[in-house]
């Protein structure tokens, strides 16, 4: 069970980095209902993130707190797939993120609550409520924007174009995630792929979009190989923690 | 007969003298309607730009659980600004043309949110002291006399006094913890508290419209009333915290069971009001440019809405 | 001599803070010579900063060094003025504030360098020949934008419509630099203020540029009231030694 | 009489062979300028992205003097790429056109700036391995066959010597210093390592062009023959360190009195090469987009230096 400790971190750091990148949208929406929206999402995210901190700092037993996993890591120890730190870009970049993301997520939160570890369970059970929000929310705003005016095709196009690549990496078993699918604590991610890949093109083919093909993929996230974005956003992140480190908030 | 009839006039302010709720399709002055739309669109951009100096801080929150909790206050914000532009709506204005008068300048938001968040310890200040104030002024206001308005401001103080026992708590933990904390903490109450006072707008002598607001019971107390009220509640939650008030004048009076307290720096309150504060600038061009870089998303949604009437149209 | 302190340190902030933004360019210029010429002067303002926080730390006499007086301090302890700190925004918005800055910046070195305080008269003295060249380079690059394109023209009126009004809190002095004004060891800011007046009326009008009227000042940076983006500019210089804090590098 | 003459092909080889520097104004063969430009405005190209992932940690120097040396070093990047760009436009090439074909993808720059930045030891490790490996390559070319490339290349390796010293030193005081700082250098080095290895370019069995290059004497030592050299030189500076060079079957060989080493990843050198590294589209995206944003610049500065002439010549 120990060995479940890096896969539970880096389900940790992704869903933090990517409640950060919504976060930065708050107040600076194009629409209030969205503002709304995106915090909302973000809410979800953030609290994701906790349960599995708070779980990953047990499975280690050496007495971290969720606050030091998420404050006193640097960049090469996260572990979150590239994805979901590239920077939020126009709206658009922000939603294709989200949708490639969702799909993911979505359908990785059904294999883990019916999964062996009851912990990992739990938590899936809980947040695949909110992931399937989550995914209706971003398919539908891919369709609008897909199937909107032609500058938001234009723009939609371009995002994906720029984050497809990117796509890849969350159905790629690093060497940990192998270790733990053979021991069967982590799904099969063939599996997924195949619900993600059915689900998006159902959506693309709604928004009139093309899925992409033949896309070089990257990545490196997982085994903290990050972009540079990644050390821009952890010294915001991080700052306070790392100025005052210790204490009580 | 015509002598013993009230005008329409007389009968609606009879309603209101009575404590009856004025409802959408009531019959109401047009000097009631406009200043009600004035005074709900203006509170509603307050809580659009108040989420902006909060917003500053949640990526920076140093804890998961506090930038949990700023999230999600900030969040409330966004929904509080909803129920308010709604409440506007049913008197007849339009959102489109609210968020025009704000990013013109025509429409004002509260005039403390045009003073920046520089540490931690300002999400302190802005829940206990910001939110402080706004809760005394806007708790006489869920029994206004427009009843949408009313019903509103029952949801949005609920939330607020939540938020301001969330930034108290915030305080307290800064003033319980190293000495760095606390002097953060005194460090925000000093930047803090004078701009609050000013909250509560110019003195009464200065402050013309308050007794026809007061007649139509969309305001229930004056400045200054409610001034000297924060006053009274703030200063022994500022001792208890172990903080000094950044007034030398501050002194209490046994005869009038309040504080005597010193005169808030009415040239930088008009300053601020005239557009001349730290982020006054800084605000509109965030609000601005979040609209017209938002311009074409809300296009494409409208677009791709017409689309999918016209085909359920033809499918029909 | 020791009441000396807060100001030197104001001016080590002022410095590093400009070196900062100019840095941030480093790769991303419009032309590679100017992308030379801002790190050039970047360069310049970094030795200067790091000049007077050797000394401003030899005057405390607390066995501070020039880094922890550059790294360790929060926003609220800075005392930069607020227009260094203001973010690049496009190349207009870079040289008008250094424009600006660099009129002020001249001035006040031509006064140090023959002020009674003898390590500052030095620093002074080596610096000025810097700040003759970048108050020529940016007086230049004024010209060329006001007297330049259309685009241009609107581009730096634009920026000079955003900036003037940080440039008052210059030569306002603050407490501190009235008390030393009244020991003498800071210079008179009126004349330094008439000089750069008369500097600006000239250029602009080389650049056929209106001098802004009327216009209300900000102030507060000397007093360690900021704008909100110096609080993202520390966390992100800081952040090595905040992580990290007392070693060698 | 002909026969004994020799073409200017023939007279162009034999001075080459002679090591007598080739002119901008001297005759010289078709392939011989096209090579050069292409070379050339390669490296070129690299000095200006280059300046790109070390520029990413100016902002992040963990001192001030560290800082400073790299503003400095990432600013004589800046100058060699405008000594290239000179040298390149000796041959007929124009600035512009050397620009948009980096733009459009056509030209190249190394592969080893499409690699991220991610720890301040990578700023040891692009000093110490990257310029390393760039000098190797490029101190042959300081006697080049073309005089004015030679001639920057003089000016470009010193510089670059002392940027090697900077990077080793950076190395050295991590290693020095703090278990946490001699992890992050054995974690610079391992991502490194290999793709510094790549810098020397394909197997020579695989790099087709080296034969004719060598005998125009614009490249002097085969691809195989550098990589031997640079590992020779960098292992017993890694054990100096204390750092372990990240291959397996690295092996000292008496019998060659160098290393053997493992084979490099050609699979991902040819990904890299065909705009599949980490970082290929971030940095060109860059790039385009800094010149697409400083396009109104230099139309500016242009447009007021015409402003200039035509009062000029209205004055005189």
């Amino acid at each position: 069970q120990a060995q479940l400790f890096p896969f539970v971190l880096q389900l940790a750091d992704t869903s933090l980095i990517l409640a950060h990148r919504l976060s930065e949208w708050c107040g600076h929406g194009p629409i209030l209902e969205q503002d709304l929206a995106m915090a909302n999402i973000a809410l979800d995210f953030l609290g994701e993130a906790r349960s599995y901190y708070q779980y990953a700092a047990e499975l280690e037993g050496k007495g971290r707190t969720e606050d030091d996993l998420a404050y006193l890591r640097s960049a090469v120890e996260y572990r979150n797939p590239l994805l979901v730190e590239q920077p939020n870009g126009d709206f658009a970049v922000t939603i294709v993120r989200q949708f490639i993301y969702d799909c993911f997520h979505y359908h990785l939160l059904l294999q883990l609550k019916s999964g062996p570890d009851a912990q990992l369970a739990a938590i899936a059970e809980k947040s695949v409520k909110e992931a399937a929000y989550h995914i209706k929310w971003s398919s539908e705003w891919v369709i609008r924007l897909g199937d909107g005016t032609e500058e938001s095709r234009r723009r939609v196009e371009k995002a994906i174009g720029n984050l497809w690549r990117y796509s890849g990496e969350l159905t790629t078993p690093s060497a940990t995630e192998q270790a733990l699918q053979a021991a069967g604590l982590v799904p099969d991610y063939a599996a997924i792929q195949q619900q993600m890949a059915a689900h998006i093109a159902r959506v693309f083919e709604e928004a009139t979009l093309a899925v992409p093909e033949g896309v070089f993929m990257q990545k490196g996230g997982k085994d903290g190989r990050h972009t540079e974005h990644l050390g821009y956003l952890l010294a915001e992140l991080q700052y306070m923690q790392r100025t005052y480190p210790g204490l009580e908030w | 007969m015509e002598t013993l009839e009230l005008t329409q006039e007389e009968q609606f302010q009879a309603r209101i003298d009575a404590d009856v709720r004025i409802e959408p399709k009531d019959w109401m002055p047009d000097a009631y309607r406009k200043t009600l739309i004035r005074q709900i669109s203006q509170h509603a951009h307050s809580e659009l730009v108040g989420m902006l100096p909060e917003g500053n801080w949640i990526t920076r929150a140093p804890s998961l659980k506090r930038k949990s909790i700023l999230l999600a206050k900030v969040q409330d914000e966004a929904g509080h600004g909803l129920y308010l532009y709604s409440a506007a709506e049913t008197l007849g204005a339009s959102r489109d043309q609210m968020l025009a008068d704000l990013h013109s300048g025509k429409a004002k938001y509260s005039s403390i949110f045009n003073y920046p968040t520089l540490s931690w310890a300002d999400m302190g200040c802005v829940g206990w002291l910001v939110d402080g104030a706004a809760i005394l002024n806007q708790v006489p206001l869920c029994r206004t006399s427009y009843g949408p308005y009313a019903r509103a401001m029952v949801r949005v103080c609920k939330e607020e006094s939540f938020h301001q026992r969330q930034g108290f708590e915030i305080m307290q933990t800064l003033c319980e913890g190293s000495p760095e904390q606390k002097a953060m903490a005194q460090e925000g109450l000093n930047r803090w508290w004078w701009p609050t006072l000013m909250m509560f707008g110019p003195k009464d002598s200065e402050s013309p419209n308050t007794a026809q607001s007061m007649n139509w019971r969309i305001k229930r107390f004056t400045n200054d009333e409610l001034r000297q009220k924060f006053v009274d509640m703030m200063v022994p939650q500022a001792e208890f915290l172990g903080l000094t008030v950044p007034d030398p004048n501050l002194k209490w009076n046994e005869a009038k069971q309040g504080y005597d307290f010193g005169d808030v720096d009415w040239e930088e309150f008009w300053n601020v009001v005239k557009g001349n504060g730290m982020c006054n600038k800084e605000r509109l061009q965030a609000r601005v440019q979040a609209h017209e870089e938002g311009a074409w998303v809300r296009e494409a949604a409208l677009a791709h809405a017409e689309k999918r009437k016209q085909r359920e149209a033809v499918a029909a």
